[in-house]
């Protein structure tokens, strides 16, 4: 299985994530500059996280009309799995392929520690190997993370699972309904705030995001009997 | 030359963190007077054209496609020549 | 000598005329004083123009030219078997075997926080990133060490303690570093003068090391990043005076960290394909202190035309331009003919490159605008010649009563439970998790011991190493006893560092105290100085860079002597990596130590 | 009710990061026309007044204070009633 991890200028979570695809699943792993227009090699996109363009104007507003997007709306409409961290999920949000988005921390301030989570879709390509219900640690790391989606598109996402994992305990953004991660309808594209690649060794303080790339590891072979 | 002062302001049913917290903190510098405060933002775009008409059309695509995310905020400009 | 007269012409519209600096006396606008001009009027033969009087301002300023502190610098051991790099470069190199290296180095940006807290400490991280970079080093870790007037009471202390911190944040976690430890001390001598000190450290592998030269006559110069504009122009002398507040305020530099994530890629990539020569960023003092420093250290001399650089806004003269702090630019020497990779590099990455000019053989430094010469000055008159002060020193009287003073005569508190609540309230002792929990301190995945421990553990991939580092000082105790506060800054660093696991390697410092021109001030500077040389021998941690902030008082109030040691130490396995937490219920405790 | 709007905006002389980083995504997406992006803050500050005279002394004193950083940023206001 093949991995592509797009550096937009000012990404700066690229290496974390493949080196985290290195460690934990030992597959191939490529950092794709954002000028590529070509993803038809790759299983899995992942946007990392970073501030793409300084996050100036809006987070993730102008890393998404950097040419690779076109690619990854394409391989997204082919139904291989996409996935954006923290700034990936802000230039999903931006770019439509998710619904909603994120706006500044009700605290205003930025936020860096180790959230637990609560896995609520155990279902998905990115989330089998968890348990619905289990509570894991993840950090985040961010200054907009405060999700935002109407009312009426929230409804919808609850009645078709979208949402994947919500904050435990303590909301530490503002979320609407605790939101820290969701997926698109055909479940094949997923967003969260919280950094799974940085909990991929005890050593770090938490190994809880490992199960994210088994996932898609498993589930990739399932689907072409590897 | 042609400048566009466009306003960007959250959209009324989305919370402002930033307008609430600094309600708050008038209130504590004794501005009790103070009922609400709203905060956006103020582009200044400035365009090499003289047709005032070209200039709306190319604002607005602009506002749609970049300057503003839809989903949370709303947009109002005008025009002056420069 | 006349002939030098015609050949520097460019005189621009307002500027006063040499003459007119001499006869006005100008020049102490500048900060010059009568000695210092007539000592550049011999140096150069003539009286210099206003762009040359600037140029030398700067230099001569106590930021660029330590000129009141360089023989207490001489003080400290700077070898050891493991130094690479001492004192001297951008940023100090300690060997940590297998062919890989630490760069550190601290620095200061008081003045400019006190003015505009956030910009102030954003710009100060900025700096610091770029001085390890130009090295040639990745940088891994970022620390630092803040010290402001009481917060409870005092709104404005407040203001500018919550900006300090955001504005390290904003910068620090855009461009991606983690911030990984520091320290936050709260008294009222920091009042009118705060303390932002930011550390950078990097990794390197050895064979890549790069220096600030300019060397190869014929080689081009170039200008690499962001823009030119009229920021903080005469920050560096603005630096060195006295009340911050009274200057000029709109040339507030502002940082813009996603612009030197970008230059911190292009430059890395740039230095990975031999071609460079010498690199410098233009920190205080901008492209006059990097081009002169750069032609210093290789006994060559410079010609850029100003007219080249590329700017940010309209009719910027030659002065401006060669003044300019404009922050996220560096100064590059390639070897020619290689212009080509760097415009290529810097393009990918939506960056420019420009030559401005070449090295040359004569040992001047030559600014011309177009074909008109602005200024002409033998670069060893602006680093060499830079006027060195012996300032007097003298025991300060306090150091009578403090010394006298007769512990016997104080009564040990009733409740020691409420003394124990009154001190973990103080702010200065209280837990610093609402500074830290701003800073990204996990970004690049190797942060092993977080904040809120003692030093902060970042491992270094693909091996079992790791480093530790904290920043640590004690003003009051400085304050109290000078060297033996000396010693005692470098021995809290060293234990801090020592309890992680880690073998300490070595120290870089960053001096903060009040006027030099006060003996008492000095014999602080002195005392202080001899105290942690004298630990820095005995623990075999040599300094091997750091930076210097001097005239911190404001309407009399001097600020404590406030040295911060940034201390790096290598822990040889990660397994031998502990934190200071309690681990399990009947563990034993031990008390070590004298 | 007074309603404030206020304009907070950088100084000519200083950097404007964000602006930069807009003109030029602009220029990309084809919109050569644009020769300058400033950005800056829009402020809606509501305040429990009639009298227009201390409102605007009141508001002036805000924004000196807390809302605007008079160090890098000048500011303009109109007050209008709500
Ligand atoms: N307190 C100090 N201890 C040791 N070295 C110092 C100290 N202060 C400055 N230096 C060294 O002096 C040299 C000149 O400092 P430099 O980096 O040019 O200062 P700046 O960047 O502030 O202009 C550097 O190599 C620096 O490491």
């Amino acid at each position: 299985m093949k991995f592509a991890v797009i550096v937009f200028p000012g990404s700066n979570c690229d290496m974390d994530t493949v080196n985290a695809v290195e460690d934990v699943l030992g597959e191939p792993v490529d950092l794709v500059w954002h000028h590529e227009t070509d993803l038809s090699e790759y299983d899995c996109i992942m946007l990392p996280g970073g501030f793409s363009y300084g996050d100036y104007l809006r987070c993730g507003a102008i890393a998404n009309f950097s040419p690779v997007m076109e690619q990854v709306k394409k391989a997204a409409a082919e139904g291989k799995l996409v996935i954006g961290i923290c700034n990936g999920f802000q230039i999903l949000t931006e770019s439509g392929l998710l619904p909603g988005a994120l706006r500044r921390n009700n605290h205003l301030q930025f936020n860096c520690e180790i959230s637990p989570l609560v896995v609520e879709n155990a279902d998905t390509a990115f989330t089998m190997d968890y348990q619905k219900g289990q509570v894991i640690n993840i950090p985040i790391a961010h200054g907009e993370g405060n999700y935002f989606v109407d009312d009426q598109t929230l409804a919808k996402m609850k009645a078709n699972n979208q949402i994947i994992f919500r904050y435990y305990g303590k909301n530490p953004n503002g979320s609407v309904d605790n939101i820290a991660g969701i997926c698109n309808e055909q479940g094949n594209v997923l967003g969260m705030m919280p950094h799974p690649e940085r909990a991929v060794h005890d050593l770090l303080g938490s190994s809880d995001g490992r199960a994210l790339f088994t996932s898609i590891l498993r589930k990739w072979r399932e689907k072409h009997g590897a | 030359m042609i400048l566009a002062k466009i306003h960007v302001t959250l959209k009324a049913s989305v919370l402002d963190p930033q307008g609430s917290a600094v309600t708050k903190s008038l209130h504590a510098l004794g501005y009790d007077e103070v009922e609400d405060v709203r905060i956006g933002k103020f582009l200044e775009v400035k365009v090499n054209t003289t047709d005032k008409k070209v200039a709306e059309e190319r604002i607005t695509e602009m506002c749609e496609k970049l300057l503003v995310n839809t989903v949370i905020e709303t947009y109002t400009f005008v025009l002056s020549e420069v | 000598m006349a002939h030098k007269e015609a050949t520097v012409q460019a005189e621009h519209g307002k500027e006063p005329t040499a003459q007119q600096i001499a006869d006005e006396k100008i020049y102490r606008k500048f900060g010059l004083t009568d000695e210092e001009y007539q000592k550049i009027v011999s140096l150069l033969g003539r009286q210099p123009n206003y762009v040359e009087t600037g140029i030398y301002s700067v230099m001569w300023s106590e930021h660029c030219s330590y000129k009141s502190s360089k023989p207490v610098l001489k003080r400290f051991p700077t070898s050891g078997p493991r130094v690479l790099q001492g004192p001297g470069e951008n940023a100090g190199i300690v060997d940590i075997g297998d062919n890989q290296a630490v760069v550190f180095k601290i620095e200061s940006h008081n003045h400019p926080s006190a003015i505009e807290p956030y910009q102030g400490a954003a710009t100060g991280v900025g700096g610091i990133i770029r001085d390890v970079f130009t090295m040639g080093a990745r940088p891994v870790a970022l620390l630092n060490s803040l010290r402001f007037g009481e917060i409870e009471e005092n709104a404005h202390n407040r203001y500018l303690f919550g900006h300090v911190v955001e504005g390290i944040a904003g910068y620090g976690n855009c461009i991606g570093i983690p911030t990984v430890a520091g320290e936050v001390v709260f008294d009222n001598r920091y009042t009118h003068n705060p303390l932002v000190n930011a550390m950078c450290v990097g990794l390197i592998d050895q064979d890549k090391i790069t220096k600030g030269n300019a060397s190869g006559v014929g080689n081009p110069v170039m200008v690499v990043g962001a823009r030119t504009g009229r920021d903080g122009i005469h920050g560096a002398t603005f630096a060195s005076a006295e009340d911050p507040h009274s200057k000029e305020r709109s040339a507030v530099q502002v940082g813009d960290p996603f612009m030197e994530k970008l230059l911190l890629e292009a430059c890395l990539e740039l230095i990975a394909t031999g071609a460079v020569v010498g690199i410098q960023d233009m920190g205080a003092a901008g492209m006059t202190s990097s081009s002169s420093e750069m032609a210093s250290r290789a006994g060559s001399g410079l010609e850029l035309d100003v007219a080249l650089v590329p700017r940010r806004e309209e009719g910027m003269t030659p002065y401006e331009i060669m003044l300019s702090e404009s922050q996220e630019r560096m100064l590059v020497v390639m070897e020619s003919g290689k212009e080509y990779i760097a415009e290529d590099i810097f393009k990918k990455w939506g960056l420019e490159a420009t030559v401005i000019g070449r090295v040359t053989d004569d040992g001047m430094l030559r600014i011309k605008e177009g074909d008109k010469v602005a200024a002409e000055i033998p670069v060893i008159t602006l680093v060499d010649d830079a006027p060195v002060y012996h300032r007097p020193s003298q025991r300060p009287a306090y150091l009578n009563e403090t010394e006298s003073f007769d512990m016997n005569g104080l009564q040990a508190p009733q409740d020691l439970n409420e003394t124990l609540h009154t001190l973990l309230r103080q702010p200065t002792i209280a837990s610093k998790e609402w500074v830290y929990r701003q800073y990204d301190y996990m970004v690049r995945t190797s942060t092993v011991v977080r904040p809120g421990s003692d030093a902060a553990v970042v491992s270094i991939r693909g091996t079992r190493k790791a480093l530790a580092m904290k920043t640590d000082g004690n003003g009051r105790y400085v304050y109290l006893d000078p060297e033996m506060g000396g010693k005692l800054a470098i021995a809290e660093a060293a234990r801090n560092v020592v309890c992680t696991g880690a073998e300490p390697l070595a120290v870089t410092d960053c001096l903060n105290y009040s006027n030099p021109e006060k003996p008492e001030i000095m014999y602080q500077l002195e005392k202080s100085a001899d105290g942690m040389s004298e630990a820095c021998r005995v623990l075999e941690t040599p300094v091997i860079s750091g930076n210097v902030s001097l005239y911190n008082e404001t309407n009399g109030v001097d600020i404590y002597p406030t040295p911060i040691i940034g201390m790096v130490g290598l822990v040889h396995d990660i397994d031998h990596i502990t934190t200071s937490d309690w681990k399990e219920e009947g563990n034993l405790l031990y008390v070590t130590g004298i």
